[in-house]
């Protein structure tokens, strides 16, 4: 089973050169830190910055610069700013390859479900509606089940969706597994030591297993 | 060019009323106009409606004017560190619209640039979609969102000139230039406030003729939300 | 009767401090020439700049600083540049607070035509419909009638239209008329020595004449 | 970050295509892409639907590509000084579609923005709304226009660096910055083109993102339309 750094260090090998990502909150801003120095990529910020550097040192921070979480970071050489408007403009229009973000729930038809828990406290949605409705390409980290065993994988969302027919992968602690077209989660690996039957025990959804599944390499 | 600058926050503010609809730029606490907050605290008008993409933190930015209970209604897309929002919220004292964030940022564009209404990707098959025509272009679904205006825009810019021409800092850009568009009164406040002619026409974020009031900000706190440091 | 700069004169007295007006190709550019040194305003040229300055000097030619005729301008102190996009939101958002421009015919409605003639080469709109449809405040330079004496102040305009009910005032070569809300051409100023019988024969539309109808002073 | 430049206009266009479609910044003369579209010349590209605000002049510009009749079909919203031109329309050699320019912009940009289509006031009641739906919002009725992208958006810049983040100088920088975000392959020429970190990231009006292809441009006539001097 991988822990948070696994399941980021998995998702770095998705990412190829030249790509224009955004990271989510949480395992997806790890994921950053396991992208092989050869591949070059930028990070997008969805509050105005292309080209997300790392976090400042004590006496480069700058209130007036920070990420989507509200923390303090620098800028890369050929970074560009930009308003909220030009930003939703790039996520909107497709420009971004590669969206990165958490999810409680991800049914099999790809629907997604990650801002809000009847009962809690609703924060909003921030930018999450417009991402998974407009990237080319969305990889999902999440935990395959819930602190007291229950599936997150599942036939349909049951909580409040935040898009539809829109993830395309995702990596869990488990597994990862592409969203088919026609509905339903392919199996394509396992985490270390997961067995195919556990990862089957741990999907609702319909889990499409086709020949033999090899075990993830970090 | 006219010169639009006034003494400060209390007199670009003197005609705010109860009642008005206000956006508010910033992103976080990033880019907020502190001064002008700090007036509206101090002139005590009730009943806004604010329009902002967060709502500050319990004891800076627009937190302040919810603990004063100044704020009726704020349309935001996320806000998520406000212990007191969050009580009155459950409480049923404020009420809330929350509006994915490129939508909110393309209603507020829309409003200042004469769109009454756009179609969009985001929300579509969510409970944000209730309500609202959906129509399919090129095989794909979209929702139809109406523009944002404001009685007040209420921004922050790094420089400005007298004739209200406004440039921004860093990632503090974020709703301010749009938010300057759609406001029928929109008040800059500004770190510097510069002659004309100084700044390079090239490199203007806000046209001045989106602003109609512009003063020089005193005492910026910046106050940062998550400190985060490498070693 | 008034020749084109007399009508450049008297739109120049509509013209007050501190407003942004865009100014159409002919009669309206020249109005910039006779607006009082006391009176600041601000031209916008729709192709990208707020702030349009005197024409260069020989060594000031910069090709890449036109306005909308394609003539080569300078800039003011204060000015500021921007894209074609961010032009019409300007103009479209109703910021702009005085648009100035030419017409072949206007109805009593308020309707205006000055884009195309059946049978002529169609040069295009340009920003014209743009214009129209969305300026708080339109005034329109343009002669009383055509060469053969006919009126092109009309119950309903001939040729194609450019927009409809946006028209607010007429200064032309032998008054100045208002657009009434209800419909019809207020007359409000005769030219100097044209007589009121003069006008009624040349407008083919309704024309409202009420009490003294004064000379306009230049 | 990566570098997308390319040697020249021809290693940048090497694979435009026969009834391609292909949007053209510029407004009049100024701000056009001199060398890709004498390298389109070159390359006699048969059968394209070009969108650009205007058609050039008979012998620069677009209108090189005219008098090749290269060009299918122009879509803009003023051709108003090219006698090629004229004659090729009235011959019906030509098609041509005009589109007010604010609409002509904001359609552009929504192409790059990803909203299929929005509402705007221009063109209500004249033929340009001929097939359009017409909606009221506020009193005011508005036509609903769809989104334009092309498969090439050719834009020149004065600045550029090897990510591709553009910055334009004066009234050049026009219909550019939009048609650059709606190419599916977007090309920048530009008249100097400098290392990655030289732009102030504050201060460049195209992120890189948009942009596939960058070149540093030669020869730039910049063609004067209206000469006018005081004395």
């Amino acid at each position: 089973m991988l822990d948070k750094i696994g399941i980021a260090k998995r998702i770095a090998k998705e990412v190829k050169d030249g790509m224009y990502i955004n990271l989510g909150i949480g395992i997806p801003t790890l994921v950053a830190n396991y992208i092989p120095a050869h591949i070059q990529v930028v990070l997008q910020s969805e509050n105005g910055l292309l080209g997300i550097g790392p976090f400042p040192k004590e006496n480069e921070v700058d209130p007036d610069l920070i990420n989507a979480g509200k923390q303090t970071i620098t800028m890369m050489p050929g970074s560009a700013l930009f308003s909220s408007a030009e930003s939703f403009a790039m996520i909107r229009g497709g420009h971004v390859d590669l969206t990165i973000l958490g999810a409680m729930e991800v049914s099999e038809t790809g629907d997604i479900a990650n801002w809000k828990v009847p009962g809690k406290m609703v924060k909003g949605m921030g930018g999450a509606m417009d991402l998974v409705a407009s990237a080319k390409h969305i990889i999902v980290a999440m935990q395959h089940c819930s602190k007291d065993g229950a599936s997150k994988l599942l036939k349909k969302c049951t909580l409040p969706i935040t898009g539809i027919k829109c993830v395309k992968r995702i990596v869990s602690d488990l597994a990862v597994l592409d969203i088919l077209p026609t509905g339903g989660f392919k199996l394509l690996e396992r985490a270390p030591g997961i067995s195919v039957e556990q990862i089957k025990n741990a999907t609702e959804g319909r889990l499409v297993i086709e020949g033999n599944i090899p075990e993830m390499q970090l | 060019m006219i010169s639009k600058v006034v003494a400060g926050p209390s007199e670009a503010l003197h005609d705010l009323f109860d009642n008005a609809t206000v956006m508010l730029g910033g992103f976080g606490l990033c880019g907020i106009p502190e001064n002008c907050i700090a007036a509206i605290l101090k002139k005590g008008t009730k009943g806004l409606t604010c329009i902002s993409n967060n709502a500050g933190v319990d004891d800076f930015g627009i937190g302040l004017l919810l603990k004063t209970r100044q704020v009726k209604k704020m349309i935001s897309s996320y806000v998520g560190e406000n212990a007191e929002f969050e009580r009155q919220l459950l409480s049923g004292e404020l009420e809330v619209e929350l509006i994915p964030q490129g939508t909110l940022a393309e209603r507020v564009r829309a409003g200042g640039a004469g769109i009454p209404a756009f179609f969009t990707p985001a929300g579509v098959g969510t409970e944000v979609a209730a309500g609202k025509e959906v129509r399919e272009f090129d095989g794909k679904q979209y929702l139809l969102e109406s523009w944002l205006r404001a009685d007040f825009a209420i921004i922050k810019a790094w420089k400005g000139d007298t004739a209200g021409n406004l440039v921004y800092k860093g990632t503090a850009r974020n709703f301010n230039p749009m938010m300057a568009t759609a406001g029928t009164v929109t008040v800059a406040e500004v770190e510097e406030l510069v002659p004309l002619g100084t700044l390079d026409p090239n490199q203007i974020h806000t046209p001045g003729i989106y602003v109609q009031r512009i003063f020089q900000g005193k005492n910026y706190e910046k106050r940062i939300e998550q400190r985060t440091v490498s070693k």
